[in-house]
C-alpha cells in the first residue's frame, strides 16, 4: 500500500502543487510543492523526525498541526523548524535533527572534544 | 487563588513505581519519577514543578504534558486534579523567531 | 493602532459562526487565524454531522466548512489566514504574526474561539514515531492526502476514535483494533456500528501496554484492565501495526483568555480550563467572549450555535443591536442549542450507564461492549420492522440529536417526531418506494433497505457504501454480519449514485433470505476492506 | 493533620529567594523558622523573573563587598550543598558598549570596583569577540569581569526551598502578612487573613510588599515598583557561557544550561506599566528586547522566543537594597529594595542576614545598606 492516497471515497483526488524535488540527508526526494514537509517525509517513509537531547530516542510526527514540537528538523541550515507545518518548497534541504545540532551525537561529542583541547 | 498551603504536609515516603522512567514531558524529556520526586522535595504546585524541573517549558510550553503533569501532582499530593491551579499562560502562544517579533508592522490593515 | 469592532480569534466553526452574526448586523469584523486553510476542523470532518436541518445534519463537515466560509464573505467579514495571534495583552489588544512581522490590533470586543487540544495518556514507548494523536491522523489522511499508517491501532472509542477509525478505513488503511480502557463504548452506537461491521474488533477494558519497535512503531500490546484500570496480568495481546493512533479526548485551549486575565475554571465536565461565562459566552473580562470548544469540549454542531449567540451578543455590546433585538435572537439560537444537549449523550449523562431508551426499550450492552447489536436484540427497536417488500430498517438504538431520516423520506414511513433525539419510528401504513434517500442521509449509516422477497430463495439489503474500490454490479462476494464476521455469500445487484446522496453510494447485495436480517456489509472476494 | 505552631525563633515574612536562602541558613544553624509567602508559590516574584546574573561588576559600591563575598564563599559549592544544579557558570561578564558616551560610562563603573578590589578591565572591540566571537562589529567596547557568571534563578531559590524544607523549616503558601505587631516593645506578631504567628525575630523579605508590611510597625522604605519583563528561546547549540550586559543598559542575559537563552531588557515605559492582579507582559517590551539584541548578536535572529514574563521590581530610592536590622524595633530585620539586582548577591544577603539574626554580627559590613540612610538632598 502506498502512502499517498490517489483517489478518496469522500474527497476525490487530493488537490496538490507542482512535484518539487528537495533533500532529506542529502538525498532527493519528490514531494508537492506547499504540502507540510512532513508530509512530503511521511509519504517518502521517513519516520524519524529528530533524536531527543538527553535520551537520543527517535521522534516523528505526533499531532501534525504544530502544536506538540515533536517533529521538528533541519530545514535549510535552521534547526527546530516544525516541519508539519512548514510548507514545502523546491531544493529544501531537510535533515535529521539530534538534540539541537544537525550531526550525529556522536559527530557533536567528538567536535566538542576537538574544541575543548 | 491564595490558598493557605503548609508544606510541612507528611506526603509520607516517596515509594518508587515502575513507570518512574516514563517521559512525561516530551519537549524536556521529563520523567514520572521525577516529578513524583519533585513533589516530595516540597514542589506542590505546578507552577513550582515547572520552574524546578523545566516541563512544559519546552518548545511547545506544555501543550502536551500540563494535563498529564498535573495528574501526577495531584495523585502524589492526594488531591484532586481540579484544585491544581495551571501554570500561568505567557505569550507568545506560539513560538516565534526574533527577527519577527522585533518587526512590529503598521498594523494599518490585515489585508496589506 | 487599527482598531475593529470585533476581533474574532479562530476561523473554525464557532469562530466564522461568530464573525457572520456579528457581520450581518454591520459590525466591522476581523477573524484571525493560524492555518493557512479556514475552517478548523471541518475541512478533516469527512463524515456526516448530526442533528436536524437547522444544525446543518446530513452536510458533511467539509460542506459545512465552504458553506460558512461563503456566508462570511457575503457578510463582509475579513478572514486572516496564516495570522497567528501570538498574545491577547492588557485593553483588547491582539498581537498577530503575519508573514515575517508582528502587528498590533485593539477591538471594542474580542471573541476567542481558538477551539481544543488532544489530550494524551502514555505508555511504555509513547514517544516512538509511529504513536500519533487522532487529529494528526485526520490532518495526514483528509487534508494532505497522505495515508498515517498500513496497520493502525485506534486509542480511545468516543466520537472522535470511532469516527477516525472509519475514516482510515475510508482512505484505505487497516484498523487492527479499537480500544478503549473504559468498559463502555464512549461514542454513538451508529458510529461504532459501522466500524464494527467492517471486521474491526473492539477491545473494551483493554489499554496498551507498550508500543513496540526501535525506531518506529512495529506492534503494540494491549491488555484487559480491572475497575481500578490496572493491568490484568495474562491477558496481553500482541498486534503488529505501524501506528497507533490516540483519541482520548480534548482539552480546551484556552491560554490566550488566562492571558487576557479572564477568570477561568477547571471544569472537568467541559473538558479543563475554561472561561467562567455568562449565558451569552461572555468572560468576567467585560467584551471578550468565548465560543465553541475553548469554553468547554462539544459537537461542532454546538459550537456553531454558541458562536452565534456571541456573536450576537457582541453586536448588542457595540449598540448594533438592541437588547431585545439580542434576545429574540439568542433564544431561537439557545432553543436549537439544547435540542443538540439533549438525549443519552446530553452533557448531564457523561459517564452514565443508561439502561433503557427514552422509549423504554433496553439498550443493547453488546453494542456498547463490541460496538454492534446482536441479531437477537435488532428487532427491539422501532426502526426495525418486517413487512412485505421494499421496507426501510433503521438500527438506531440511542437517543441521539438526529432527524435527517424523517426529512429524508417523502413518503412519510419514517417518523422521529417533535423531540429530535426520539427514535425512528418505521410506520407501516406508508408505502416505501425504495428510493435510497433515507439510507444515504443517515449520518450514522444505520439506515439498510431490505427487499425479502426478492425472489423465491433471496432478498436483497441496500447499504450505504463510502469505500474504494466501489464493487461492480455482479460482483460476487461475502456478506458480513453486524460484527464483522462472514455470514453467508452475496452478489452485487446495483451501485446507485445519485447527487443527493452526496458521495454516498448505495450498494444493493443479493443474499439468501434468511441472512436478510444478519447481512450488513459487503466483502469483495479479493478486496481490501474489513479483510 | 497534627497541628504545629505557628510560633518559631524567626519568623520570615516573603517565601523569595531571599527569604528561602535566609531560612536554609539559619535551619541549618539550628534555627526554628517560619516562612510566610503570600502568593499560591515559592518564590512567585522577582526570584523567578529575573535574568540569572551572579555578577560584581556594575553594582555599587555599598552592595559590591556583598557580591564578591557570595562569589568567593557560596556560590562555588551552591549547587552541592543545595542538592540541586543551579546551573552556576562563572565564565565573566561583559559589559558592551558602542560609543564614546558608552565607554565613558563603562570606564567609571570599572574604576569604582576596582577601587573595591574587583578584577575588572577595559577591553577593545576585538578583544571582545576574541571573549565571544558572536558579538557584532558594532560593539567597540567593553568591560570585563572574569569572575562574573550566572545561575538559573528559579531552581536556585527552589533549591534554598527544598534543603531549608528538609532542614525543618515550615513554609506555609498563600499567607499574605497584612500586619506586624509589637508586644512590649519588641517585634512578635505576624498577622495574616488567617492566622497570627509569632517569632522573638522578624524578617521582612517580601519585595515591593515590604513597605506596606513595615508601614504597620510605622517604619518606611522609600521604594517603588517597576514592571521588568524578560523573554526566553529554545534550546540553541551552544554558542558563549559568559553573562552580557550593556552600558546602555538595553538588554542583559545569558545562554543556559539548557540551551535557551535568557534575556531581560527595557522598553523605557517600565516605570508607567500596569497590571491587571498579576504581573503582565506590555506588547510593546518583547519587540524592543528584540531589536535590541539583535543589533548585539546579528546570529540570534533566527531564534524563536517561546515565552515572555514580566515581574515588578522593588527599586529603592537610591538604587541598593534595605538590608539589616531595624534598629527602632528589637528584633526586626529587613531585605527588600534590591532593585532587580538581588538574585546574585541571594546566598550572601541569607548567610550574613541568617547570622546577623543568630549573632548580631557579619562578616560583610551592612551599614551602608542600613534602612533609616535616605535624606533629603539639602
Amino acid at each position: 500500500m502506498k502512502a499517498r492516497i490517489d483517489q478518496h471515497p469522500i474527497l476525490g483526488k487530493p488537490e496538490k502543487g507542482r512535484p518539487v524535488v528537495f533533500t532529506y540527508n542529502g538525498q532527493e526526494l519528490t514531494g508537492y510543492e506547499g504540502e507540510p514537509v512532513a508530509a512530503a517525509l511521511k509519504a517518502a517513509g521517513v519516520m524519524v523526525h529528530r533524536y531527543t537531547k538527553k535520551q537520543h530516542k527517535p521522534r516523528g510526527i505526533f499531532c501534525a498541526i504544530g502544536r506538540c514540537t515533536d517533529c521538528v528538523m533541519i530545514v535549510d541550515g535552521k534547526p527546530n523548524i516544525r516541519t508539519c507545518i512548514t510548507p514545502l518548497r523546491e531544493g529544501m534541504e531537510v535533515q535529521t535533527q539530534y538534540g539541537v545540532g544537525g550531526k550525529p551525537f556522536a559527530e557533536q561529542e567528538a567536535a566538542e572534544r576537538k574544541g575543548s583541547l | 487563588m491564595n490558598q493557605v498551603n503548609d508544606r510541612s504536609r507528611d506526603l509520607g515516603p516517596m515509594v518508587p513505581q515502575p513507570d518512574d522512567d516514563r517521559i512525561i514531558c516530551r519537549c524536556e524529556e521529563i520523567t514520572k519519577g521525577e516529578i513524583r520526586q519533585a513533589v516530595h522535595d516540597g514542589m506542590f504546585t505546578l507552577t513550582e514543578i515547572r520552574r524546578y524541573l523545566r516541563t512544559g517549558m519546552g518548545l511547545c510550553q506544555g501543550q502536551t504534558c500540563a494535563k498529564l503533569v498535573k495528574g501526577i501532582v495531584a495523585r502524589e499530593l492526594g488531591v484532586s486534579p481540579a484544585e491544581l491551579e495551571p501554570a500561568t499562560s505567557r505569550a507568545p502562544v506560539r513560538p516565534i523567531e526574533m527577527r519577527v517579533f522585533a518587526k512590529e508592522g503598521k498594523g494599518d490593515g490585515a489585508d496589506e | 493602532m487599527k482598531r475593529y469592532d470585533l476581533i474574532v480569534i479562530g476561523a473554525g466553526p464557532s469562530g466564522l459562526s461568530a464573525a457572520i452574526e456579528a457581520a450581518k448586523r454591520g459590525l466591522h469584523v476581523a477573524v484571525f487565524d493560524e492555518n493557512g486553510k479556514p475552517g478548523g476542523q471541518l475541512f478533516k470532518q469527512i463524515h456526516k454531522f448530526f442533528g436536524s436541518r437547522e444544525h446543518k445534519a446530513k452536510l458533511r463537515g467539509f460542506t459545512i466548512g465552504r458553506q460558512l466560509l461563503a456566508e462570511a464573505d457575503a457578510a463582509g467579514v475579513e478572514v486572516v489566514l496564516n495570522a497567528v495571534v501570538i498574545g491577547l495583552y492588557l485593553d483588547k489588544e491582539v498581537v498577530v504574526r503575519l508573514g515575517d512581522e508582528i502587528r498590533h490590533y485593539k477591538a471594542d470586543a474580542i471573541i476567542a474561539a481558538t477551539g481544543a487540544s488532544e489530550n494524551m495518556v502514555t505508555f511504555e514507548g509513547w514517544t516512538l514515531p509511529g504513536v500519533i494523536g487522532a487529529g494528526a491522523a485526520q490532518t495526514m489522511m483528509n487534508l494532505h492526502g497522505v495515508r498515517p499508517g498500513r496497520r493502525i491501532l485506534m486509542l480511545g472509542s468516543g466520537n472522535v476514535g470511532l469516527v477516525v477509525s472509519f475514516q482510515l478505513l475510508q482512505c484505505g488503511c487497516e484498523v487492527a483494533a479499537l480500544v478503549d480502557a473504559a468498559p463502555r463504548i464512549g461514542g454513538y452506537g451508529v458510529h461504532a456500528a459501522k466500524v464494527a461491521r467492517t471486521g474491526v474488533p473492539f477491545y473494551l477494558s483493554h489499554t496498551i501496554v507498550k508500543a513496540e519497535g526501535e525506531d518506529h512503531v512495529t506492534g503494540v500490546t494491549i491488555a484487559r484492565v480491572d475497575e481500578k484500570f490496572q493491568f490484568i496480568p495474562g491477558t496481553e495481546k500482541h498486534f503488529d501495526v505501524d501506528t497507533i493512533c490516540l483519541a482520548v479526548g480534548l482539552s480546551p485551549m484556552s491560554q490566550l483568555l488566562k492571558m487576557a486575565g479572564c477568570r477561568m475554571e477547571d471544569n472537568p465536565k467541559k473538558g479543563g480550563q475554561v472561561p467562567i461565562c455568562d449565558s451569552y459566552g461572555e468572560t468576567s473580562v467585560p467584551g471578550i467572549f468565548a465560543a465553541g470548544d475553548v469554553s468547554g469540549i462539544e459537537e461542532a454542531s454546538s459550537a456553531m450555535i454558541e458562536g452565534r449567540i456571541a456573536g450576537a451578543a457582541a453586536a448588542c455590546r457595540l449598540g448594533f443591536i438592541t437588547r431585545e433585538e439580542l434576545e429574540e435572537a439568542s433564544s431561537a439560537y439557545r432553543a436549537s442549542l439544547s435540542q443538540l444537549r439533549q438525549g443519552m449523550f446530553a452533557p448531564e449523562n457523561r459517564g452514565k450507564l443508561l439502561e433503557k431508551t427514552e422509549e423504554g426499550v433496553d439498550i443493547s450492552m453488546n453494542l456498547l461492549q463490541k460496538g454492534y447489536l446482536l441479531d437477537e436484540e435488532v428487532e427491539k427497536y422501532p426502526g426495525v420492522t418486517r413487512r412485505k417488500g421494499i421496507h426501510p430498517v433503521i438500527e438506531c438504538s440511542q437517543n441521539i440529536p438526529c432527524n435527517p431520516c424523517q426529512d429524508a423520506c417523502a413518503k412519510g414511513c419514517i417518523q422521529v417526531g417533535k423531540k429530535i433525539t426520539s427514535l425512528p419510528v418505521v410506520d407501516g401504513e406508508h408505502p416505501c418506494i425504495g428510493c435510497g434517500m433515507c439510507v444515504a442521509s443517515c449520518s450514522g449509516q444505520a439506515i439498510f433497505l431490505l427487499n425479502e422477497d426478492y425472489d423465491e430463495t433471496s432478498a436483497t439489503v441496500t447499504l450505504p457504501w463510502e469505500f474504494l474500490p466501489v464493487p461492480e454490479k455482479g460482483a460476487r462476494g461475502t456478506a458480513l454480519g453486524r460484527n464483522g464476521e462472514p455470514v453467508c455469500e452475496a452478489e452485487v445487484l446495483e451501485v446507485k449514485t445519485a447527487k443527493a446522496f452526496d458521495q454516498t453510494r448505495l450498494l444493493t447485495m443479493r443474499v439468501p433470505k434468511e441472512y436478510a436480517m444478519k447481512a450488513r456489509f459487503f466483502r469483495a472476494a479479493e478486496s481490501g476492506v474489513g479483510a | 493533620m497534627e497541628l504545629m505552631s505557628n510560633c518559631a525563633e524567626v519568623i520570615i515574612v516573603g517565601g523569595g529567594v531571599i527569604g528561602c536562602a535566609t531560612a536554609y541558613y539559619l535551619a541549618k544553624a539550628g534555627t526554628s523558622v517560619i516562612v510566610l509567602e503570600g502568593s499560591d508559590h515559592i518564590g512567585n516574584g522577582g526570584s523567578s523573573r529575573n535574568g540569572g546574573g551572579v555578577r560584581q561588576s556594575g553594582r555599587d559600591p555599598r552592595e559590591l563587598p556583598l557580591a564578591m563575598y557570595g562569589i568567593r564563599n557560596l556560590w562555588p559549592h551552591l549547587s552541592e550543598e543545595l542538592e540541586t544544579d543551579c546551573e552556576y557558570h562563572q565564565d565573566g561578564n561583559l559589559r558592551l558598549g558602542k560609543t564614546e558616551k558608552h565607554r565613558e560610562i563603562l570606564e567609571g563603573l570599572a574604576d569604582r570596583a576596582r577601587a573595591c578590589g574587583l578584577d575588572v578591565r577595559m577591553i577593545d572591540g576585538d578583544e571582545v569577540r576574541r571573549i565571544n566571537p558572536y558579538l557584532s562589529h558594532e560593539v567597540t567596547v567593553a568591560s570585563w569581569c572574569p569572575t562574573d557568571g550566572h545561575a538559573n534563578p528559579l531552581t536556585t531559590t527552589l533549591g534554598f526551598y527544598k534543603m531549608a524544607r528538609r532542614l525543618g523549616a515550615r513554609f506555609i503558601t498563600g499567607e499574605p502578612v497584612q500586619e506586624l505587631r509589637t508586644v512590649k516593645g519588641k517585634i512578635r506578631k505576624v498577622i495574616t487573613p488567617n492566622h497570627v504567628y509569632e517569632g522573638e525575630q522578624v524578617l521582612v523579605a517580601a519585595g515591593l510588599h515590604s513597605r506596606e508590611i513595615f508601614g504597620t510597625v510605622g517604619i518606611d522604605v522609600p521604594m517603588d515598583g517597576s514592571l521588568l519583563e524578560a523573554l526566553v528561546t529554545e534550546a540553541e547549540p551552544p554558542m558563549f557561557d559568559q553573562m552580557l550586559g550593556t552600558a546602555d543598559a538595553d538588554f542583559y542575559g545569558h545562554q543556559t544550561k539548557h540551551g535557551s537563552f535568557v534575556f531581560g531588557g527595557s522598553s523605557g515605559l517600565e516605570p508607567f506599566y500596569k497590571d491587571n492582579g498579576t504581573p503582565v507582559t506590555s506588547s510593546r517590551t518583547a519587540p524592543c528586547i528584540c531589536r535590541g539584541i539583535m543589533k548585539y548578536f546579528p546570529d540570534l535572529a533566527d531564534a524563536k522566543i517561546v515565552r515572555t514574563w514580566a515581574g515588578w521590581s522593588d527599586r529603592s530610592a537610591d538604587g541598593v537594597p534595605v538590608l539589616g536590622a531595624v534598629d527602632e524595633i528589637p528584633g526586626l530585620y529587613a531585605a527588600c529594595a534590591f532593585t532587580g539586582h538581588g538574585f546574585g548577591i541571594s546566598p550572601a544577603v541569607g548567610d550574613q542576614l541568617a547570622k546577623l539574626i543568630r549573632t548580631g554580627s557579619t562578616d560583610v559590613d551592612l551599614s551602608p545598606l542600613r534602612y533609616d540612610r535616605f535624606h533629603a538632598k539639602i
